[in-house]
């Protein structure tokens, strides 16, 4: 095991997965010469040269697509969106080719693809450049996608998203890239976690926090603070949003019988909504409370710190709905 | 000029490679002839059976344009692509997709060429590199480039042909992606079916510029060709394809051509967006079938009888196609969810309505 | 009254508006000399001239910038997707211009202006011309939504939509096109439904379900055979998403205590998920079920007849839902 | 040759309008260095309360660009609108929003052109003309397009400036704005601030033809000026915006400029993608302020002193911003959820997030 930062846990996974296999290329803007705009790529144009790290124009329903038609003849390209707020200019490539191309030819092309970059709010970025993109890509079937918290996470799960036959959206934190945490050694072999398994990350009895990516350590926060209150809350990092981990849901469901549903963007039809309705449909006799959803408040993020900060899902919101569902406040 | 040994390759030029008009062999001469009969047929039984509901969705018929598609895939190897919007059945037949499974497909039946699942717009023969109908305007214009992005990556020498209606040229990934495609000198040849009209638009009314030069910006060099002309069209392609295949880069081209048809099968043949005297002037004088029937009878190297024989032999073809699609067996219940994912990852659910599968 | 279609109710909604405001214009492919793909604009170019009612040329992204352009110096566009599946190449317009500019602003900018075309699934356009486009649109905040379902709503919601100060897309049915209703009379005054009401379509008292668009006729034809069981079914259209009528969700809840809600597309994060969501949330102690979905199958959908019809919502499924609920299945 | 009668209604003319040099007067010539100057200075300043933590997020400096604000809104009406990318600050000062909001607005205060909301790229003057600075590449160039749109629908003789990067001409929405433009004859002029680079790429690695080019598939008329030289480039800009406002169709402009800085205050100013000797040169050989300075002087238009009383003058105007800035409150809880919707319905909810407001 090593310590290394979160980007440096995907510049392994994507340095190991092109290594391995030839047809993995990654393409985006900046992600050569520039290793990147938050370095993730870094040093990977001097290890495989511009044939697999490519500069792209920025056109991102151009190169998304490309990566789509690169896919259908069988390469397995990682195009980066240097954060999925751009990639609205791709969705129509995201949709309607890579979701639904596999169904609409018969299982004739399937795309073995990546797109990744971070998701969600950095620090004072405002309102174009802080959205947390999952519904976008989580309401229509055909994409799978996984949000790694940690360091291991996001080397093992980006290398299972490579691996994978279909396309898949790795959606990282601008906010973790600098996070440390141990990660298994390469020489200790191919370390990849499966998508759909979701991971407690604190066990507790009381109450659930449901959540993932850069919101596992706010949740993390909250349950530090909750058991100063002689609250134990478990802690559920889903880390794939589809497949999604229901057993490992209502299995911690049926543990505590409260949750609260932690998700960094906003409620409408937010996944947190999902998990809520999934939840209730699920294990409607085992909740002693209804599933609060705790997210960003119902506007673009402001940019004026205080008011980003007001904006922002926190801690402390997560401790106020633990104790509303333990009817405690 | 037309070079002939690409076009002993096809089954056109059998018994006979001699240059009899503008460098084209009598017998491939009969072969476009031959194809461009088969595809027009294809597309009147396809007309027949939308109109007695045995097809449904939308239909969107190649009449009057035949003469691109032969001209523009004739020249391609096997083993290079083609990718198109959802105007699609012609191109699939050229490149080789059988008739039957491509009217199954219409059809909605499980022996269609993606299982009934795709319909009209997303006819698809991998096998025989066709990579899909694509039913967004402009859509298939970036998987084209990527699809020249993987031949030139993998150092390979086949190439892709992307087609696309006149109207997606005013979409932003056609600019996107002939750039991209002109900065990575890729593989491609974009071949614009410029029919005149996107829809009821005329391209006029919604482009300053004419189509040839609506790739001047992007660095993709342009052509233009009379796309009634197959001989015209396929000597043009041709060329261009054996440049692009020497890494010469992307070509652009705009084929000019015209629909007979309403746009789709909801659509009427003329009306508000232009007038009967048109579509019939132009049946009268652009129909790309009399047109090369009319120049071989002139050369004397088609026999009325010949022609009927061809039509003949053609209708058989399209008529077991349809035979082909009537008796092909509805998809079932088991096909819904199949081919959602390739990959059914062992932990968690991918399908989120809570049905029983 | 008159009786006519939810065609010309639109059209009806369009003329009556430019005819009131010479700011209102409508842009799109196909409105004008083609009288709109769906002959929505049938006349109008006639009427108000090409100044008015334009086409446009097949470029969404454009298009709908421009419609936000120009309403950010005080006109009114009215931007027509031909249908709202083509408007995946527009969502960045959507999303990061039209939905944030008035708070990016400050206010200084609003945008008086109106997406409107058909959303979901008509019959067998297969893949990529079938989607319920409501979650993409509801998501993030800033852009309103209303979905009528008869012809009266159509106009009343249109003519509210138009009149709006803040984006409203109009999602309406293609399937719905033909269908006949009454609608007051113009000669009786200005017919404005007021943005973020629900209405009741059908009264009951075991169990309510909810729904919108298209699916309002599908709700009711499952309460129709439901009362053949003896089942009273209330139906409530929830008419517009965004605002979302809350109080008359929990009014219905509160009288039926359980609840189907009914949607035209996928489940992920969709609209049944919300509501659901947010009726265990606020309504918990009145729920003697839980909140079922029925929606669309979570594939995309397929072109053959016969599958098509196994992946839509039926009133079959709804049925046998709400009897679920009522735990007598 | 500039058009003296435009020219005098600008607070620099006042004085003398007599032609000095190349057609502009004296005072003129001392109003676009002086305001260079306080764009200047301006971002120096931003730049430094960035580094002391004042200014958050992202910040783009305009510094090495000036000319080309001062050139291109130079000569523009009050009345006219300028939309452009998040590079905004000097755009927004050059049409008349006051150095003091805007510094607020970087600063995240009450106070600042957006209240806070926006940020430094998100500044917004709709009282004079300035329609934002937008933070999607290329997503400005449709907004400006509409505004134009609007303009015509209006019957009204202003015009529309949009600005953008060199990196922006490879978005879909430059081709589809710019064909719409051509068709409808909009009064848009499109400038690029072809600054050689978008971030760390290059634009020749992503293009294959130059920026000048680049609307050659539109039908918008392309011209290329040296943005670092005020008087070209409002010479060119001036004699556009006429021919636009008489309703001769949009214009597009490579003007080709240099950035001092890095791409933002992340940014270091070189590195990878270009060389500090590359860098360093162009600030000797490239700086607008430097070369119209040196100019001035060489036709003795301009003392030492002067230019230092401009400068002081400048840097008082910079400082009071800067005072302002830190003067102004914090936006406050209320702020929060106010100009989300103009229009707050009578009936349901519009904000879903379960908070008590
Ligand atoms: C993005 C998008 N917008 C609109 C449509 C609806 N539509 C289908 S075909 C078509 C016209 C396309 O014309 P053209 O590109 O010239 O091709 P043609 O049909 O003439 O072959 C339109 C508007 C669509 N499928 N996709
Ligand atoms: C659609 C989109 N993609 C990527 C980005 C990130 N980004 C911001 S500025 C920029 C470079 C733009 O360069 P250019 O257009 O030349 O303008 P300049 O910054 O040089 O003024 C990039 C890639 C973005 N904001 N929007
Ligand atoms: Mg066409
Ligand atoms: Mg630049």
């Amino acid at each position: 095991m090593a310590t290394i930062t979160y980007r440096e846990a995907l510049n392994q996974a994507l340095a190991e997965e092109m290594e391995r296999d030839d047809s993995v290329f990654l393409m985006g803007e900046e992600v050569a010469e520039y290793d990147g705009a938050y370095k993730v790529s870094k040093g990977l144009l001097d290890q495989f040269g511009d044939r697999r790290v490519v500069d792209s124009p920025i056109s991102e329903l151009g190169f998304a697509g490309l990566g789509v038609g690169a896919a259908m003849v069988g390469l397995r390209p990682v195009i980066e969106f240097m954060t999925f707020n751009f990639s609205f200019l791709a969705l129509d490539q995201v949709i309607n080719s890579a979701a639904k191309m596999y169904y609409m030819s018969d299982g004739q092309v399937h795309l073995p693809m990546v797109f990744r970059g971070p998701t969600g709010a950095a620090l004072q970025l405002s309102a174009q450049h802080s959205q947390a993109c999952q519904t976008w890509y989580l309401h229509a079937p055909g994409v799978k996608l996984v949000t790694p918290a940690t360091p291991a996470d996001a080397k093992g799960l980006l290398k299972a998203a490579i691996r994978d036959e279909d396309p898949v959206a790795v959606m990282e934190g601008e906010l973790l890239y600098n996070l440390k945490g141990e990660v298994p050694d390469p020489e200790d072999g191919d370390f990849v976690i499966p998508l759909g398994l979701a991971e407690v990350k604190r066990e507790g009895g009381d109450v659930s926090i449901i959540t993932s990516g850069a919101m596992v350590h706010m949740a993390l926060m909250a349950a530090g603070n909750l058991e100063k209150d002689g609250i134990d809350a478990e802690v559920l990092d889903l880390r794939s949003l589809r497949p999604l981990d229901v057993d490992a849901i209502l299995a911690t469901v049926q543990k505590t019988n409260r949750v609260v549903v932690l998700e960094e963007g906003w409620p409408y039809a937010g996944v947190g909504a999902q998990i809520a309705a999934t939840i209730q449909e699920e294990a409607f006799d085992d909740l002693d409370a209804p599933v609060l959803r705790v997210t960003q408040a119902d506007v673009p993020m402001p940019y004026a710190k205080n008011l980003e900060q007001m904006a922002k899902p926190s801690a402390d919101r997560v401790v106020q709905a633990c104790k509303k569902v333990l009817y405690t406040d | 000029m037309a070079d002939t040994k690409t076009k002993e390759k096809k089954e056109g030029t059998r018994g006979g490679g001699k240059a009899e008009l503008d460098g084209f062999s009598r017998d491939m001469l009969h072969w476009f002839l031959k194809q461009m009969l088969l595809y027009r047929r294809f597309e009147e039984k396809a007309e027949e059976a939308y109109a007695i509901g045995k097809i449904g969705g939308f239909c969107h018929l190649h009449i009057g344009q035949e003469a691109v598609a032969q001209g523009v895939v004739g020249p391609l190897r096997p083993d290079d692509y083609v990718v198109t919007s959802y105007r699609d059945h012609t191109q699939a037949l050229a490149k080789g997709v059988d008739p039957g499974p491509v009217m199954a497909e219409l059809y909605g039946k499980k022996g269609g060429s993606v299982g009934g699942k795709g319909g009209s717009m997303h006819i698809f023969g991998v096998d025989v590199g066709f990579m899909g109908g694509h039913g967004i305007v402009g859509g298939q214009i970036p998987l084209a480039t990527g699809i020249g992005w993987a031949i030139q990556y993998r150092e390979s020498d086949q190439i892709c042909v992307c087609f696309l209606g006149d109207a997606a040229v005013n979409q932003g990934a056609f600019l996107e992606s002939l750039n991209m495609a002109a900065v990575w000198k890729l593989p491609v040849i974009y071949v614009v079916e410029n029919n005149e009209y996107g829809m009821g638009t005329a391209f006029k009314r919604v482009s300053a510029l004419p189509v040839v030069d609506r790739a001047k910006g992007t660095g993709v060099p342009g052509h233009a060709v009379d796309g009634q002309d197959v001989m015209a069209t396929w000597t043009l392609i041709e060329r261009l394809a054996s440049e692009v295949r020497k890494g010469g880069g992307p070509q652009y081209v705009d084929a000019r051509t015209y629909r007979f048809r309403g746009h789709s099968m909801s659509d009427p043949v003329s009306g508000t967006y232009r007038s009967k005297k048109e579509v019939e002037e132009k049946k009268e004088e652009a129909d790309p079938i009399t047109i090369l029937r009319d120049r071989l009878f002139e050369a004397k190297l088609l026999k009325q009888e010949e022609l009927e024989e061809m039509d003949q032999a053609v209708r058989v073809i399209v008529d077991e196609a349809a035979k082909f699609a009537d008796d092909s067996p509805l998809p079932t219940a088991d096909d819904l969810y199949t081919h959602t994912y390739k990959e059914i990852n062992e932990h968690g659910r991918l399908f989120l309505d809570g049905r029983d599968r």
